[in-house]
């Protein structure tokens, strides 16, 4: 029987699978980290939706979930940081194609 | 060729997963059964913050620890300072900040204090302190911040120090964290609050450091 | 703080204790403050190990809840291997560390914290026993590590780091997602109630769930073909960070698999030995070809470094087993040990020629002997000769392929060592055999150089002393 | 038969799915974010559909609030980065 956990579920998986495939596939690094948020909340409504398909509210995946906010946040600020830098020091929004190694 | 192999790879794997999770019965072990029969001695009534800052607080701990890390390395990259905003801040931005800060704080400490019984905590008192000081940066009214100072060194680990200190003072009574049923209330408030005013400079701090825009002339 | 679970959470506190502080007061303290905190921990490990051998595994129930409300810290043999590892290892890179960053301070001061809070992460994944735990803890050290390759801030760095960035979030995203499938099918995450609740049934979305897992933490590790991202980190790093990326970080991830499929998933691992197996093998091939290809000289022990953590995937079709366990140890160690030497090593002759192409070397070896001399003895033990570590380690492996029939491992082992000593040759005669051509050779701390010794000599002599190390794991062997 | 409460979640996660499509395929970057803002107040919705009020309120502050802030900030400071350079051009 379907419901709204599944659902959520469901859309958590397809949005990972969005997600990473554009972390992988993008060039420009804003988009990847916003692609890599996208992936993130996918995660997070996997594990609350799935914990909860009988429909019964479980709190030890909720907090797990907080917890991996916050993890994100701090992940997406430190990727600015650099993005930033990056563009300050070069001018450019996108890693080189290869390394020079 | 690499793209479209990305692109199908993406869609086998839903389409897996999805199958996979259809099939599947209910969970061998059910934690909300542990967790209800806890709660009287946790020291808060909100299951989610017992399983935050008990039953779980281990975690909590070491996510205050990479909050802390991400800031450690926007300070190691070393924003350059950037020229100023063009224009001043508008006027009515600044009165509406001035109005909105001092409703703001209260809710937050309000979402403190209701993080014991009912949604709320730490992390989402210190996400609206953190919110307000950001809005007051926009309306020119709070400067970016450059290199800290010893003080807001302090400010910015202390949350986190408090917690430690907690955690390592329970191994007293048998291990990390392990809170006397009696104090536990006493201690997770005190935790929390510590908490929420260095969520909030840290929050905070993730876009003053960033933004760097010092308010004044470049 | 007398039994081994209680030692272990003081391994995780005490980094976080001067790590934060070392923020807080910045300044010449801090390092000081980081070595006799990291002093105490090498102290800490070893009475932890010997604790071990005596009276068996130790669990700390963190906030006296106990697994599964709860979070649990476990602690074996294995674990106890790689926190003396970790804390020996660091111990001797922060005294190196203190002399190379003593003219940058500014622009090197947060390598103190960073670091502080990189080990804590490391020392709490090593003895965690609860998947999601597990996570935060990858990202302590992924963040870190991260933090730690652009610091210095140059673009090279950046652009070095933000790609190790994106690889690491990936990693971490793909477990994540795991743990969530592995919570959703059993309700729980602790590894103790999980290993019977596996062993006893698999619905299908635990196979997803543990691939995921895999591809991630081997993301993480920089295994074949994943491995794009480590050279430029590793070799763009400042010296003392690069030689704890090379000698430690990448091992935590590969523990946590390891620490997977010898115990939670072993029954998974019919299904998925032959991947990581083959991916280390053409992680040998690869990153050997490459680092003999290599023009600059810390990209050469990059390459390197894919290389050997090629043999570590190698033991999988062997696994479980305590030979395996043992191979793997061993070899986690040689390379630790070797690799944070070599790195040191080229710091100084980095700090000394000024730059790092291969055509610099020429005529060093007249003026900093003792250097080439611990780059040299560091080869020994890449290449598998006797009487190093690496040598044991490898030996042990062929013997163990043998019992078992997998030949193919045996030649993959062989060919590896003939090609690393292509590489580490390569290096020593541009060093040794070539006229000088850079007169200007800038002074170097005696301590500097030592210290690299110091880690290159370990190297060899473990191989002398294996019987101590196999040893620890036998409690886990038997429990 | 379909009930009221399970078409609105399949409305909200169909809402969902396009606003981080939108996201990833929006031509223009300043858009991206935007609508990475609205996928981020979704998230608050289907957190309180999911029954976990403190997520959702965590996720406005933090989510959607402070990464959205943060994000528009730094293609701010891009832009501003960006701009003087050209004029030299």
């Amino acid at each position: 029987m379907i419901n709204s956990s599944l659902v959520f579920t469901i859309t958590g998986i397809v949005l990972f699978a969005m997600g990473a495939a554009a972390v992988i596939m993008m060039n420009n690094l804003l988009r990847r980290i916003l692609a890599f948020n996208l992936m993130g909340s996918g995660i997070f409504l996997v594990l609350v939706g799935l914990a909860q398909r009988q429909d019964a509210v479980d709190p030890v995946p909720q907090a797990m979930v907080l917890t991996g906010i916050v993890v994100a946040v701090a992940a997406t600020a430190l990727a600015l940081a650099l993005v930033r830098k990056l563009h300050a020091l070069s001018g450019r929004l996108d890693l080189p194609r290869r390394d020079n190694g | 060729m690499k793209r479209w192999s990305v692109i199908l790879a993406a869609i086998a794997l839903s389409v897996a997963l999805i199958l996979a999770i259809l099939e599947l019965g209910p969970a061998g072990i059910d934690l909300r059964l542990p967790v209800a029969e806890n709660m009287a001695s946790s020291g808060v009534t909100h299951p989610v913050t017992a399983v935050l800052l008990n039953f779980r607080g281990y975690d909590t701990l070491l996510e205050v620890a990479v909050l802390l890390i991400a800031l450690f390395g926007i300070l190691a990259v070393g924003m350059e300072p950037l020229p100023s905003l063009v224009k001043p801040a508008d006027p009515m931005l600044q009165r509406l900040a001035r109005f909105a800060c001092p409703l703001v704080i209260v809710a937050g400490v309000y979402l403190l204090w209701a993080g014991a019984f009912r949604p709320g905590g730490a992390f989402q008192a210190g996400a609206l302190l953190a919110a307000a000081i950001v809005l007051l940066h926009l309306s020119g009214l709070w400067p970016g911040w450059g290199t800290p100072s010893w003080r807001q060194r302090l400010l910015l680990s202390g949350g986190f120090a408090v917690f430690l200190a907690v955690s390592v003072a329970m191994m007293g009574f048998g291990a990390l964290l392990e809170y006397p049923q009696a104090y536990a209330g006493l201690l997770i408030l005190l935790i929390e609050s510590g908490l929420t005013l260095s969520l909030a400079a840290i929050l905070a701090g993730l876009f003053l450091f960033l933004s760097r825009d010092t308010g004044g002339n470049p | 703080m007398g039994d081994p679970g209680s030692l272990a959470a003081w391994l995780i506190v005490l980094p976080l204790v001067w790590g934060s502080s070392s923020f807080v007061f910045f300044g010449k303290q801090a390092a000081w403050t980081a070595i006799a905190g990291l002093a105490v921990q090498t102290a800490l490990s070893f009475h932890l190990a010997a604790i071990l051998m005596e009276s068996g595994p130790g669990v700390h129930r963190v906030g006296g809840w106990g697994a599964p409300l709860g979070i649990d810290l476990a602690v074996d043999g294995l674990s106890a291997a790689l926190l003396i590892l970790t804390q020996t290892v660091t111990l001797t890179l922060a005294i190196y560390a203190r002399t190379y960053f003593l003219h940058d301070e500014s622009k090197y001061r947060h390598f103190w914290s960073l670091t502080g809070f990189l080990i804590a992460g490391m020392n709490a994944l090593f003895v965690s026993a609860d998947l999601f735990n597990l996570y935060v803890t990858l990202e302590i050290i992924g963040l870190a590590a991260v933090g730690l390759v652009a610091m210095g801030g140059g673009v090279n760095q950046i652009a070095a780091a933000l790609r190790y960035l994106f690889a690491t979030l990936l990693g971490s995203g793909a477990y994540l997602l795991g743990v969530a499938l592995i919570y959703g099918a059993y309700g729980t995450v602790s590894l103790e109630t999980l290993t019977p609740l596996i062993a006893n049934h698999v619905p299908r979305v635990v196979w997803f769930a543990a691939g995921l897992m895999l591809v991630g933490l081997m993301l993480k590790t920089a295994l074949f073909p994943f491995h794009y991202w480590l050279p430029p980190a590793h070799s763009g790093a400042a010296a003392p960070v690069s030689a704890l990326l090379s000698a430690l970080v990448v091992k935590a991830s590969f523990y946590l698999i390891m620490r997977l499929w010898i115990e939670t998933f072993a029954p998974l691992n019919v299904g998925y030995a032959w991947l990581p197996a083959s991916l280390g093998a053409a992680a040998i091939l690869w990153g050997s070809w490459k680092a003999i290809r290599a023009d600059r000289i810390k990209m050469l022990i990059a390459y390197s470094t894919v290389a050997q953590l090629g043999y570590l995937f190698l033991v999988f079709p062997l696994l479980p087993g305590l030979k395996a366990a043992q191979v793997i140890v061993m070899q986690i160690y040689a390379h630790g040990l070797a690799k944070a030497a070599m790195f040191a090593a080229a710091g100084v002759l980095v700090k000394a020629t000024g730059h790092d192409t291969m055509s610099g070397l020429a005529g060093t070896a007249g003026r900093l002997p003792l250097t080439l001399f611990s780059f040299g003895l560091a080869g020994t033990t890449l290449m598998g000769l006797p009487p190093s570590s690496g040598f044991l380690s490898k030996w042990q492996l062929i013997d163990a392929a043998l019992a078992d029939g997998q030949w193919p491992l045996v030649v993959i082992v062989l060919a590896g060592g003939l090609l690393a000593a292509v590489y580490v040759f390569r290096i020593l005669s541009f060093a040794f055999l070539l006229p000088p051509t850079n007169e200007k050779i800038a002074p170097i701390p005696r301590s500097l150089e030592w210290t690299a010794f110091v880690l290159a000599g370990a190297s060899v002599v473990l191989g002398l002393r294996g019987v101590e190390l196999i040893g620890l794991l036998i409690p886990w062997g038997a429990g | 038969m379909i009930s009221v409460s399970l078409s609105f979640d399949l409305l909200l996660a169909g809402a969902l799915l396009w606003s981080a499509w939108r996201t990833l395929a929006a031509r223009r970057i300043d858009l991206a974010i935007v609508m990475f803002i609205v996928f981020g107040l979704l998230m608050t919705i289907a957190w309180t559909r999911l029954r976990a009020p403190d997520i959702g309120l965590a996720e406005a502050a933090i989510g959607a609030g402070l990464t959205g802030a943060l994000l528009l900030d730094a293609l701010g400071a891009i832009r501003r980065k960006k701009s003087p350079s050209k004029d030299n051009a």
